[in-house]
C-alpha cells in the first residue's frame, strides 16, 4: 500500500471515528517494508547537496517537483556528482572517499544504484585524480547512449577518466591540458571548455579511448568577457551565458565546436540599472517552450555570485526577453522542466552556506507565478533533469 | 507489558533471518529477568488533549505532531522518500527498535509503536523531530531514543525513523 | 608572531598611515606556517559537534573560554567520542568510520593525536562494537593515570573495550550485561550504570583485564524516578540529577558503588511551578567553589530534554540552592570551569540540531551575569574539560 | 602580471621540496603560454571605498570584510585556530593557491595575495566569508576560488582559507 493510500485511510478512519468514536475495530499493526520508485518522471529533478559545513558527505535529492516531494536519496561522498543513465535505469555517484572519513587513503569510484530500489549495485574504482570542488554540473557526464561516464579530473593537470558503464570498468584518462569539464556532444564525443575561450572535442572509439582531438577557435574572450562555466545543453548545442549579460551559443556537435555570434541579455537601460547574470547554475533553456532562463541581479563588477532577484526569460528564436519572473527568495541555480507545463525551478541556499536551510521554489513558467516550496534540501548547489 | 514486548521480539523474529541474533538481542536487551521493563503508566499520551483540541498535525504523518510520533527521535523516513512505516528506497527496516505507547486521537485506544530506523543510508537530514514521551536514560536501552537502533540490519548506518504499530496495550 | 600580536602590528601600521598615507614601507611578504596550541589551560573546554545532520563528520572544537576563541580541532567521524590524556600531552578520538564514508566496511578506532600539534600520530583498532548513539559524556573514558582508554560497546550487547595507551594496543573487550557507559573511578577500575538501577564496578589488572566485578545495591528505582545518564564525576564521586528533580551521589572509590541517600533540588512551590531538569548534560560540579549546577526547565513529564531556561546553583556542603542563573538562550548542555574565576559555560543549539548553528554562551558563576558568547560551533552536544 | 605569477611560483617552490610537482603545476596552470592570466586591470579593489567609509572589519582578520580577504572563499582560518596566513594546528598550508589583488585600505598600495587553503582536517565549517573579486570560472582554475586548492599537500581534504601577501602590484 503506498504512503498516500495509507494515508487516505487513515483519514477516513479519522473520519468515521469521530462519528462514532469507541466503534470501530482497531488499527491492524503496520508491516514494515522498503519502498521502489517509479519510473523516472518528467518531472523529477536531482537536487545535489554538497553537505556543507562537511563538504564529505553529498547527497542527491530526488525530488517529484509536481508534489513537490522528496522521493529519495542518493548518497555520496566528498564533493560528489551526479550522474543519471539515460534510459534511466541506474543512477551514478561519483565519489571520493577517504578510508579515515577525512584522512587515510583516497579511493574515487563511480557508485552505481538501481534506479528503482536505490541498492547500491557495485563501484568501479576511478584514479583518485577527481576535481575537487563545490559540485558543478558536467565535472561528470555520460554520453547520450550511457555507454561511457566522463569524469573530469584535475591534479591540477586536466583529464578525463573514462568509465564503461556495460563492463562496469574504467576504460582510461584522456589528457585535456588547458581545458575542463566533459560536456557530452555525441555517442562517441565530448568537449571541454579551455582558459583561451576555445572548445576541445574529443572523439572517442568503441573503445572509450580517445580516437581524435580539435580545438576549436576562441568563442568569447576570457579577459573581456568570461562566460559562466556550468552552460544549459540541449542535445550539443551549448548556451553559455556571461559576466557581463551576453548569450554564447555554440554548436558542439561537429568535430570542431562552433560558437555563433553573442547577443545581448540586457539593455541599455538594464546596463544602466547594473543587471547582470549570477550564482551557481545561472543559465536553464525549456526547449519545448524555445525558452531561455537566466538568473539576474544588479550589481557592479565581480558580483558573479550574487544571488539573483529575478529570472529573465528569452524566446530564442528572437532573441529577446519575454518576461521577468521576481523571485521570492533569492536565488543561486536555476532549472527547468516541463512535466504538464513549463515550470522553474529555483534553488535557495537562503542566508547561509552553514546551515544547511537550502529550499526548491518552483513558478509556473509561463503566468511567472510563485506555485510552492520544498525545503531542508541542505547545501543545494546543482539540479539535474532526467 | 513484557507479553507485549516479547510478542513484538517474537513478531521481529519471524520477519528475518538473523533469528540467533535476535534471540540474543531478545535477552540482552528485552529479556533481563527481574527488571521492571517500561515505565508505561506514566506515559504521557500524545492524545491527552484527545478530548478537546487536537494538534494541527496529529493526523498528518510528515508532521513531528503525528499521533504515532509520541516517541520518535530523529528525521522523519515521510519526509525521505519513505512513509510512517515504511523505508524509503535503497534504505532497510532496521530488524531492532525501541518502543513506546501512543494514544490514537480518536479511537482513545493506546498502541504499541515500534520505532524503527531505517539503515543504509547516509543520514536523511529532513523533518528532523525528538519526542520523549515514555524516554528512558540509556541504561534502559531498549526505551532509548538516542541510539541507533540499526542492530541486526546490514549496516549501522542510520537514514530516518519511522513508527510502526505493533499492537494494542492490553 | 602569534596572530594577536600580528593583528596589534597591522593596527599600529594602519594608524600611522591615516597619518602618512604614502610614507610607509610596503607590507613584507606573509611567510605560511601552521600554528601549534601552548600547554592545556583550566579555562579549556572541548566542544563536541555531532556533525548534525550529517553524523558521520563529528568534530571536536578547542575552545579557551576565557577568550571566548577556537584553537583548534580534532576531527572524527561517524558519532565519535572524545578522550583526553590526563597528563594533557594527547587527545583520543574514538570513531566509527566506513570506508566508503556511508558504506562499506565498518572499522572502528582510537585515533591518536599529539596535543601540540593536533597531528594525527596513529590508531588502535578496536572490535568494531562501539556504541553508536548521539554523543553522551563516558561513552568513552580513560584512566586517572593515562593507561588505559575505556570504549562502551552496544551490539545490544553491552561490554567496554580496553586499550593500552601506551602500548597502542587494545586489550580485550570486558563483558558487562545490563550495565552501559564506563565512569573511571580508579586506574584499575571503572563503573557502569545498569538497568535495575545499580552500579557494576569493575577492577582491572595491570594489563587491563577484567579480575573482579561487583554489583552494587541500586542507588535509584529507574522505574520511579530515572536518573540522567550523564553525571558530573569529581574524582571518584559521581553526582546524578533525575527526571524529577532529585540529587543522588554516588561513592565509586570503593570495589563496591555507595548510593547516599538522595535530596531534592527542587521546593514544593518550584514543583508547582513545574520546575525540573532536562537537557543533554544537565548536571556539573564546579569542586573549587563547592558548588553543583542543574539546568531547569518548567515542563511536564517527560520534559527531560526540553532545553533549559535557568541553571540552579547549589551549594553542595549544605545541600541548598544559592543562586538562579537565568539563561539568555535557552541552554542544552552545562559545564563549570575555573581559570581565574569560576564560570558556567552553556551550550545552546539554537532552534534546530539540522542548522549548525549551536554556540556556546558563558556566565560568570558568582554574579550570574552573561560574560559572552561563541557562535557556529555546528551541532554541539557535549563538553569535556581538562 | 606574468612575472608577478611566475615569482609567486618561485617563491612556492622555494619553500616546498615538492619541485617536480611544482614545475608541473607551474607548467599546467600558472605558465600555459600565450593565455591572458589575470583580467587584473578590473580587479574591484575592496578598498575602493578607502577615501570614504572603510567596512567595519577591514582590519579585522576574523571579519571577511578584511581587507586581504577581497577573494577569499571558505572557512576562515582565523576562526579555526590559524591566523590570516597561519594555519590553524594540524592542518598543513597547500603549496599552491588561487591569487587575488587586493588594496590596503591605508597604503592605498594593491597587494598580491595568494589564497592558500589548509589542508588535512575535516572542514572547520566556521566563518564561512565567500567573496568573488577578480574570481574566475573553472577553465582559469588558477583564478577559480571554489577549487579545493590542496594540489601538492598530502591530502586534498579542506580544512579552512587564508590569505598571504606575496607581493605588491608592480
Amino acid at each position: 500500500m503506498s504512503t498516500r493510500v495509507r494515508s487516505l485511510v487513515l483519514l477516513v478512519a479519522a473520519i468515521l471515528l469521530v462519528a462514532a468514536p469507541r466503534a470501530q475495530a482497531q488499527l491492524p499493526p503496520d508491516q514494515m517494508t522498503s519502498l521502489a520508485l517509479p519510473e523516472v518522471g518528467p518531472g523529477w529533478i536531482f537536487v545535489l547537496d554538497a553537505g556543507f559545513p562537511s563538504t564529505a558527505a553529498a547527497r542527491v535529492y530526488i525530488v517529484d517537483t509536481g508534489r513537490l516531494k522528496v522521493l529519495g536519496q542518493v548518497s555520496g561522498g566528498y564533493l560528489s556528482n551526479f550522474v543519471l543513465a539515460p534510459d534511466h535505469h541506474e543512477f551514478y555517484s561519483v565519489d571520493t572517499f577517504y578510508s579515515r572519513g577525512w584522512r587515510g587513503t583516497r579511493t574515487d569510484v563511480v557508485s552505481i544504484f538501481d534506479a528503482k530500489k536505490l541498492n547500491f549495485s557495485g563501484e568501479v574504482e576511478i584514479p583518485p585524480k577527481r576535481l575537487l570542488i563545490v559540485p558543478k554540473r558536467d565535472s561528470a557526464s555520460i554520453t547520450p547512449d550511457g555507454e561511457f561516464i566522463l569524469v573530469a579530473n584535475m591534479t591540477p593537470a586536466t583529464s578525463i577518466s573514462v568509465v564503461d558503464t556495460k563492463a562496469r570498468k574504467f576504460v582510461g584518462e584522456i589528457e585535456t591540458p588547458g581545458c575542463v569539464q566533459a560536456f557530452p556532444s555525441g555517442n562517441r564525443q565530448f568537449d571541454s571548455i579551455c582558459a583561451d575561450g576555445s572548445i576541445l572535442t574529443v572523439q572517442l572509439d568503441d573503445s572509450g579511448k580517445a580516437k581524435g582531438k580539435t580545438t576549436s577557435k576562441p568563442f568569447f574572450d576570457p579577459g573581456k568577457d568570461p562566460v559562466f562555466d556550468q552552460p544549459a545543453l540541449v542535445g550539443s548545442r551549448a548556451y553559455f551565458d556571461s559576466y557581463y549579460g551576453n548569450l554564447y551559443e555554440v554548436d558542439l556537435s561537429g568535430a570542431e565546436a562552433k560558437g555563433a555570434q553573442p547577443w545581448s541579455l540586457i539593455t541599455a537601460a538594464d546596463k544602466a540599472g547594473k543587471w547582470r547574470p549570477g550564482g551557481w547554475q545561472t543559465v536553464a533553456v525549456e526547449p519545448k517552450s524555445g525558452v531561455l532562463l537566466v538568473l539576474m541581479h544588479q550589481g557592479g563588477d565581480w558580483t558573479h555570485k550574487q544571488f539573483g532577484t529575478e529570472v529573465w526569460v528569452y524566446d530564442l528564436a528572437q532573441r529577446q526577453r519575454v518576461k521577468r519572473i521576481k523571485l521570492k527568495t533569492q536565488g543561486y541555480s536555476i532549472f527547468a522542466t516541463n512535466a504538464d507545463k513549463p515550470m522553474l525551478e529555483v534553488l535557495d541556499l537562503q542566508t547561509s552556506m552553514q546551515e544547511g536551510t537550502g529550499q526548491l521554489e518552483a513558478y509556473n513558467l509561463t503566468t511567472g507565478k510563485f506555485v510552492g516550496k520544498l525545503d531542508e534540501l541542505g547545501s543545494p548547489f546543482v539540479i539535474y533533469g532526467p | 507489558m513484557d507479553k507485549i514486548v516479547e510478542q513484538m521480539t517474537r513478531a521481529i523474529a519471524q520477519r528475518t533471518s538473523r533469528r540467533s541474533f535476535l534471540a540474543r538481542v531478545g535477552k540482552v536487551i528485552l529479556g533481563a529477568a527481574a527488571i521492571p521493563l517500561l515505565p508505561i503508566d506514566r506515559v504521557v499520551r500524545a492524545a491527552d488533549a484527545a478530548a478537546g483540541k487536537l494538534p494541527k498535525g496529529i493526523e498528518d504523518d510528515t508532521s513531528c505532531d503525528y499521533w504515532k510520533y509520541c516517541a520518535v527521535d530523529g528525521y522523519l523516513c515521510t519526509c525521505c522518500g519513505g512513509g510512517s512505516h515504511d523505508c524509503p528506497p535503497g534504505a532497510t527496516p532496521s530488524p531492532t527498535s525501541w518502543v513506546g505507547t501512543c494514544r490514537h486521537p480518536s479511537d482513545g485506544r493506546d498502541y504499541i509503536v515500534s520505532y524503527r530506523d531505517c539503515c543504509g543510508q547516509a543520514s536523511c537530514g529532513r523533518c528532523l523531530c525528538a519526542r520523549t514521551e515514555g524516554e528512558m536514560p540509556l541504561y534502559r536501552a531498549q526505551l532509548d531514543s538516542d541510539l541507533i537502533w540499526c542492530f541486526g540490519a546490514p549496516t549501522m548506518m542510520y537514514h530516518c525513523s519511522t513508527a510502526e504499530i505493533v499492537g494494542v496495550k492490553s
